[in-house]
């Protein structure tokens, strides 16, 4: 991304006169857990959105609950790319950044575009904050900041005059200066302050004295901008032509939730959630626990283990099993998901992964365990394997995930990570008549020749005889069964009779899945760029990048981890080149390679972090030169 | 080809399962299995109405000989299994049966947790204070210094006693009884299977191969009387031949002591009465070290309170009612939206 | 640069590390780390002589604050953990910080078996009755019906108390404190520190950012005189503003009653001695339900038996008395053998 | 294999006098859990060593621990080969079939050769026993075993009057009929009574009545095949000409546990070994119960979870942590076995692999757990992985992991199988001075500039500092590191260089390792038998049998399955075409076509059953013809 001017992608290179016409910009808001810096971002969004913008957002807390005010390890930040085009990720480097405090810019400001805009509340770089965050000397006087455009403003000061007639504390006073902050943004981006205004209300309608001392300083730091203290160049940025519909913001773990209350929904089975807590996985717990009334029933389990038990006793008794975890969480659910592979129950299992090994680092993002999902466990143990891609995909792939949970009888994993899962985008809120019902047979009543292990000759999916239905009492474990009777099995060909068989109804899945598209480009080339998870929205607008360059490059993502989409192979062929980029240490390529003896290449990546567009644009330029 | 038999025509047989049973000759596995197929009849439950829940284990095994619904599940692992089936239909009657090895050692937490909830399963321990299945190493209600494949040298660990340790994590119904003691064996299981909530019951059990004659102290037909008190709701806590030794309250030191009623002018009068609904009273008879005092068995503790699913359950009805069944159309737009 | 220090010249920053404490401010976690790290130096244990254990949770953070040897491990497993490191040497001493999550939810089995066999750990469990780290979800030690962000109906478990599953696992030393009463909490902790074997201290933590005020109701200065019982081995149990009021037994019930000395013809010989070595009277201080009745602190029970380190390293001992340090070769040609 | 005897392989095609010259027979008795088939078997092996014969053996018991008498269920078995030449494994089908009742035959006929020797004890084919069986008919009389030699005796009668004078109960009595039936067999063979005389002197010497019995019988089948009563041919099976030395009969647990022991004795560092007892595994720590003086703590963990983590903090205070486990068990010490990678702890985590998925067939052997050793958890967590391929050699693998585990401070995870633990074979005994001391270094001195993630530049391993040394204290976890401190990081480039430093360390032991060795046949050719694991002899002897034929095959045998020796892909390009039997789904092959992008052939076999030689024969004829 190269740009001329300082806030944003200038629409056309030629700068008219303010407001400067972008066709995008992306602001990152930065500073202590206490000030309020998400709630900033997040009013900021919806007002882009609003406006009709495209957007796409990354929350970015500390791994503390509270670390203490100052600290390095303290700052919390949200970045929001917003544009009048398509938008994919939330952007590499901020055209803007808002720094709170000393600790705020130590942290941030290597993100800065170079010549980007840069927002200072110098009232917050005293001698304390600065020792806190290891300046020697203080960075607005000392010239450091040479390669940016600074505006430092005493935002502490002017936020408490703005204030004063509300007459809070100084403490609750101090409070408002992330509106103050929101005014000035809203000022420079020439929007309107009604939707926070109206949303102020609403929040805080019931301690008035502060509503009125937050828009007061809304309202401040707005006309701030309007006075000659500062004369700043205005930007503005168009509505995006997206599809039409009507939209809302969503979380990667929200979508999550819904997706799974849908798929019980288009079902008609019930959902029982046996879940332990763990980050960044629960939030899915705290939203399915808020929906009794869809008849969900949440359990928290006292650890994993117990937790995907649960699952597991809800799905024999006829219910929709489902748990959630991410990291050592999913380590611990290893000896019951082999249960659930063998007695052949239906069951979702959401890992929203997070970097490892170990506890590693629980609040960054990974993309380490498809290996552990598709591999890591005792025996020969097929499980079928899906990935969201977006935040709002995670709402489909966790209805498909359902779906195929309940045809084929088998556990499911589902994919994210943090990043999708804290992450949010505008997501077009689907007709609920969109949504596919899936019929799902539950045996209630006796049936001829009936055993455990009948199965549909077709999907290879076990009969689900239901506890407390006459005439389908039987027992099922963990030991090997007789294929033609259910019963304890210690038969040498009935092992690999039934070792085959759960393999061929997992790989039998491919039949039912869609075929893999391609996302950008054409459909053969040079170079196809196979994604998988959260890199999405990266690896398009990268590959987007390079083809306006002229390389000839398409991506394609999969979603369907095992079994892969049947045309897989065949597409792969189309290309010369693969690359799979991957927040990991080169996993999906392993499958790739020993599957297809394919030469794909991989781009790995393992910092915690989502990847850049530019990192991902450099490499394939130097694929295409290779 | 359906099972429904009129409650009252049931028979033992309704409840046997078509798989010849695979313990050991004379293991009192045998014992309960028997007592429990005769017991349930009685109950009017019928067989597709129960689920019986098992870990990994020779007692464990117990699922597969009974015509009901049954799940053989991994080692420990049986009360979560049970807790998800239970909150998923609590129409169901919902058993668990594990070892000394299964529920208290590699299991220990599941069942502290299922206990502490109060989820309405009942759970059979055998206790046969040794690991069966994998023929023959100690277990955690082995007694110190057993002398067993892995600890040749004698065990390290003091045990622990599942019914004390039951009322430790708040269990609202412990009892004990004997593989043997069929009449007794059965009185116990139909209070469980009568009492709202997680039930506990211990059995002990006698592992013929590995373990023989563990509790043939107090098992045995010619020491019972002597060291059995066989507790009894209101009762007055008599043992001994002819009733005549029992146990009295020391106020002083806060702890039982064994009388022989007519001896130094002690009457019925001095013998503590059982009252199952005295938490503290049950722990000192849990606790009583066996020698010095006869073992106690029956109904130890009774005390319902409303059970883990059903509370759930009413959350589900309660919220239904509030909010009214749930609907997706208005899930997926509700909170800020935007139109384009 | 080496660390040892004549233990009388020991002092509090010879257990400080260099890290930056990262508890939310006003957590009570700070308190308790403050009163540990004054407490030490008296202990006469060297730093390098010291390993502090912990699973995850805020409270499983302090590790990192001691200038020891530390391990903080994986969720639920630092007793385990610990007993590995005791076995291996029983010169350290070795201390685990849990908290009510970590040691009661997912750590609850190895909790009890580290417990019950008695390895020489002092275990501190720091109860918040809240999940801290992970923002703000219900324990097992919450009240019943509590709203969280996993429960907004309210939870339907009922809670088990620490001190009551501690004993009900046959720990040899159980004590109660409170994170702000820095004098108390460092006589418990000299107390398990002297003591051999495993030893079990709850520590009642406030979490002022998810469940501020949890125990107020005992914790605060104006009530403390009234809601706080501390329990010393001889004395009697007597509380209240001017010690007037007092625990009697009451045989019939077998249970405690708060009596007032003075009123009704009731004398300091009615009240109730503590006796440390009681298990029984230890149960009844750590059940008793508060508001009828206060909250009893200090050690409730201590009774000392061989610990599972010392009896293991003793069959080493004796093993190689009897059959001489092992000798590969010996091993190796052991047995029936052949040459060609 | 063909054979017109039917006791053996004839040493000439022309048949001689008796006792004919054999080259080796194949042995197996069978009968009921209780009619002591496994003494009978071990105490004919003993013989047979002490006769110079090399042999291998394999027991098989049934899944219940005292299944009820007569079923077929409960029928234990004991085959042995041995032989005048070579021997690597129990051979698939015996030449002498003892069944001692009605399911013993039921259970094993089919494996009989043709017109193989039959030996049934006619007195326990009763009504009741043929039910049970489920023999309509009795087969001694309804002419059903017209293909076999058959040689029925009522050796129950028989018994009860060679140990009348001894005097014991019926029940005693009956006992002793498998020292009967010993005594025919070492007829038979030409074998000397005396070693197993001597054996029960010493073992019932303490009942003299017993003792007596049990020789009686002993002289009693033997004097039986003397005597009129039958006239059947004798046979003879000379000496082996295996290497010169001491040698004893070993099993893959019992050596698993004595190589930890000399790993323990050659590096000086005493063993800490956490365990939770679970077939097939339980008799390692059974074994090293039995040796605290040589140092060896063993804690009898509440489960594998515990067991794992009681090693890992064994580790931590300086001693070698072990833990052995199968099945279900592995996959409960999947987050503690992160914990060791991430904390760079030394631990040797032993599998005896069984039949899975789930509790599986606990009894029955399977290499299906390979993936999960190398791919198996959450996060980037290499491991390093070997693999023993004979009973014996778990002794020289054992000492293998531990020796890496110390050197590169990390955890080893040692495999082998159900088939190698409770499987035997001859096992010369090595020289103790034969074995390589290892150096080990703990620190327990103060360093200069220390922190706990200092590394040695070369193996990258990490400084270990043992608790309870002065100026060490340290602290460490399971959050990620900073590189240079040792103390918690979230910084993206710091988890980069982490995670690479983890992997650079474990792929570094290839430089450590021996290279790949061809075990049979040329270094190069037509095709390479790729194996690892327990059907090291299965293949060995199938690939000489089919070089015999002229087949240009070569078998190689993998011990280092993560990293791989350095010369493996170099060993494979060198053949036009690779075969990979595996006891699984075809998993090693997964890794090699992956790595190696080359077109390797699986030959999977998932029947809780070694392969046979003839299958794999076969399979090697087929892929050369192809
Ligand atoms: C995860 C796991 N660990 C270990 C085992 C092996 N195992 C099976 S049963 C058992 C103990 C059984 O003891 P208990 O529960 O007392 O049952 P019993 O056989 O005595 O009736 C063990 C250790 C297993 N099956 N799964
Ligand atoms: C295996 C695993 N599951 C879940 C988590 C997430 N987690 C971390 S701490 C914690 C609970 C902490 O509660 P508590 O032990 O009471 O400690 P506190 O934070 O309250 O001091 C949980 C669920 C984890 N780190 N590992
Ligand atoms: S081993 Fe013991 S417990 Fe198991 S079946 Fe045999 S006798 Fe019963
Ligand atoms: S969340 Fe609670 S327990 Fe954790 S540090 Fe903050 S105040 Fe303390
Ligand atoms: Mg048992
Ligand atoms: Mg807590």
């Amino acid at each position: 991304m190269t740009t001329q001017s300082p806030a944003g992608t200038p629409a056309s290179s030629s700068l008219h006169k303010a407001p400067h016409k972008l066709t995008g910009a992306i602001v990152r808001f930065a500073g202590d857990s206490g000030d309020g810096m998400q709630i900033t971002g997040s009013q900021f969004t919806s007002t882009a959105a609003l406006l009709g913008n495209d957007l796409a957002t990354f929350p970015d807390f500390p791994a503390e609950i509270r670390a203490p005010a100052g600290t390095l390890y303290g700052v919390s930040g949200f970045q929001i790319h917003f544009a009048s085009q398509d938008v994919f990720t939330p952007g590499d480097r901020p055209d803007v950044l808002v720094a709170m405090n000393p600790a705020a810019l130590k942290v941030n400001l290597s993100a800065l575009k170079p010549g980007g805009l840069l927002i200072m509340n110098s009232g917050a770089f005293n001698a304390n904050n600065l020792k806190k965050a290891g300046y020697e000397t203080n960075p607005i006087e000392d010239g450091s900041l040479g390669g940016y455009q600074v505006l430092s403003v005493d935002i502490s000061r002017l936020t408490l005059l703005a204030v004063e007639s509300a007459g809070l504390g100084t403490k609750e006073a101090n409070r408002c200066k992330n509106f103050w902050t929101l005014g000035l943004m809203y000022w420079i981006y020439n929007r309107p302050l009604e939707p926070t205004l109206d949303w102020i209300e609403k929040k805080f309608g019931k301690t008035p004295d502060v509503a009125l001392a937050n828009s007061a300083a809304l309202k401040a730091g707005h006309s701030y901008g309007e006075t000659v203290e500062v004369s700043h160049e205005r930007y503005e940025v168009g509505a995006a032509t997206v599809a039409p519909g009507k939209y809302r913001n969503m979380s990667g773990n929200i979508a999550t939730a819904w997706g799974l209350i849908a798929a019980s929904e288009l079902s008609g089975v019930p959902l029982v959630l046996g879940s332990y807590p763990i980050t960044p996985a629960s939030d899915v717990l705290h939203e399915l626990s808020r929906h009794k009334n869809f008849g969900v029933s949440t359990v928290q389990a006292e650890d994993e283990i117990s937790a995907i038990c649960v699952a597991i006793g809800a799905s024999y008794a006829g219910k929709l099993g489902i748990t959630t975890t991410s990291g050592p969480g999913m380590a611990l659910k290893t000896e019951g998901l082999g249960l659930a592979i063998t007695t052949e129950l239906p069951l979702v299992i959401v890992n929203i992964q997070r970097a490892g090994p170990s506890t590693g680092m629980p609040t960054k993002t990974e993309q380490a365990d498809l290996l552990q999902a598709v591999y890591g466990r005792n025996g020969e143990a097929p499980v079928c394997v899906v990935a969201a891609a977006t935040p709002g995909d995670c709402f489909y792939m966790a209805i498909e995930a359902a779906r195929l949970a309940l045809k084929y009888m088998t556990p499911v994993i589902l994919l994210t990570d943090g990043y999708l899962g804290n992450g949010a985008e505008p997501w077009r809120i689907p007709d609920v008549s969109e949504l596919a019902k899936f019929e799902v047979h539950r045996q209630t009543t006796p049936v001829e020749g009936f055993h455990p292990f009948m199965r549909d000759p077709e999907t290879l999916a076990r009969i689900w005889p239901i506890p407390g239905s006459p005439g389908l009492t039987h027992r099922i474990g963990g030991l090997e069964k007789d294929f033609d009777s259910g019963n304890i099995s210690y038969s040498a060909k009935n092992h690999q009779k039934m070792s085959e068989t759960r393999a061929a109804k997992i790989a039998g899945i491919a039949r039912d899945i869609p075929d893999l598209q391609i996302e950008e480009g054409k459909d053969s080339g040079q170079l196809l760029v196979l994604g998988w998870g959260s890199p999405y929205g990266a690896i398009r607008e990268a590959v987007r990048r390079s083809r306006a360059r002229g390389l000839e490059v398409s991506h394609a993502h999969l979603r369907y981890m095992n079994p892969f989409p049947k045309n897989l192979q065949q597409l792969l062929s189309r290309f010369d080149r693969v690359l799979v980029p991957e927040l990991n240490m080169g996993q999906l390529v392993k499958m790739l390679r020993s599957e297809f003896l394919i030469p794909a290449q991989s781009f790995a990546k393992i910092e915690g972090q989502p990847f850049t567009i530019d990192e991902l644009e450099e490499r394939i330029r130097q694929v295409l030169e290779a | 080809m359906t099972d429904v038999i009129p409650s009252e025509k049931l028979t033992r047989k309704d409840f046997e399962s078509d798989q010849d049973v695979r313990w050991c000759p004379g293991c009192g596995d045998y014992a309960i299995l028997a007592t429990v197929q005769r017991t349930l009849p009685e109950l009017g439950v019928q067989p597709h109405q129960m689920v019986w829940v098992s870990g990994i284990g020779c007692s464990s095994r117990f699922p597969y000989y009974m015509n009901t619904y049954g799940f053989h599940t991994i080692h420990g692992r049986a009360p979560a299994i049970a807790t998800g089936l239970k909150v998923a239909n609590p129409e169901l009657q919902v058993w668990v049966v594990t070892g000394d090895g299964d529920g208290l050692s590699i299991g220990g937490n599941h069942l502290m947790h299922c206990l502490r909830r109060n989820v309405d399963v009942k759970i059979l321990m055998f206790n046969n204070r040794i690991y069966g299945l994998t023929k023959g190493q100690y277990s955690p209600t082995s007694e110190v210094g057993k002398i067993t494949k892995s600890t040749p040298l004698g065990s390290a660990d003091y045990p622990v006693d599942p019914v004390a340790f039951a009322l430790g994590c708040n269990a609202g119904f412990v009892a004990r009884s004997i593989d043997v003691e069929a009449k007794h064996l059965a009185q116990v299981i139909k209070r469980a299977a009568a009492h709202k909530g997680t039930t506990f019951t211990e059995i002990y059990q006698n592992c013929n191969v590995f373990n023989d004659g563990a509790f043939e102290m107090f098992r045995a037909r010619e020491v019972k009387a002597d060291k059995q008190l066989l507790v009894e709701h209101g009762k007055p806590l008599l043992f001994g031949e002819h009733r005549q030794k029992g146990l009295r309250l020391n106020p002083a030191r806060l702890s039982l002591e064994v009388v022989t009623v007519g001896e130094n002018g002690i009457t019925e009068n001095d013998i503590l009465v059982h009252d199952e609904t005295n938490p503290n009273l049950a722990l000192l008879l849990a606790r009583m070290p066996f020698g010095p005092f006869p073992v106690a068995l029956g109904v130890l503790y009774a005390h319902e309170q409303e059970s883990y699913d059903s509370r759930l359950s009413q959350q589900l009805r309660a919220s239904q009612e509030r909010s009214g069944r749930g609907d997706l159309k208005k899930l997926l737009n509700s909170g800020e939206t935007w139109t384009v």
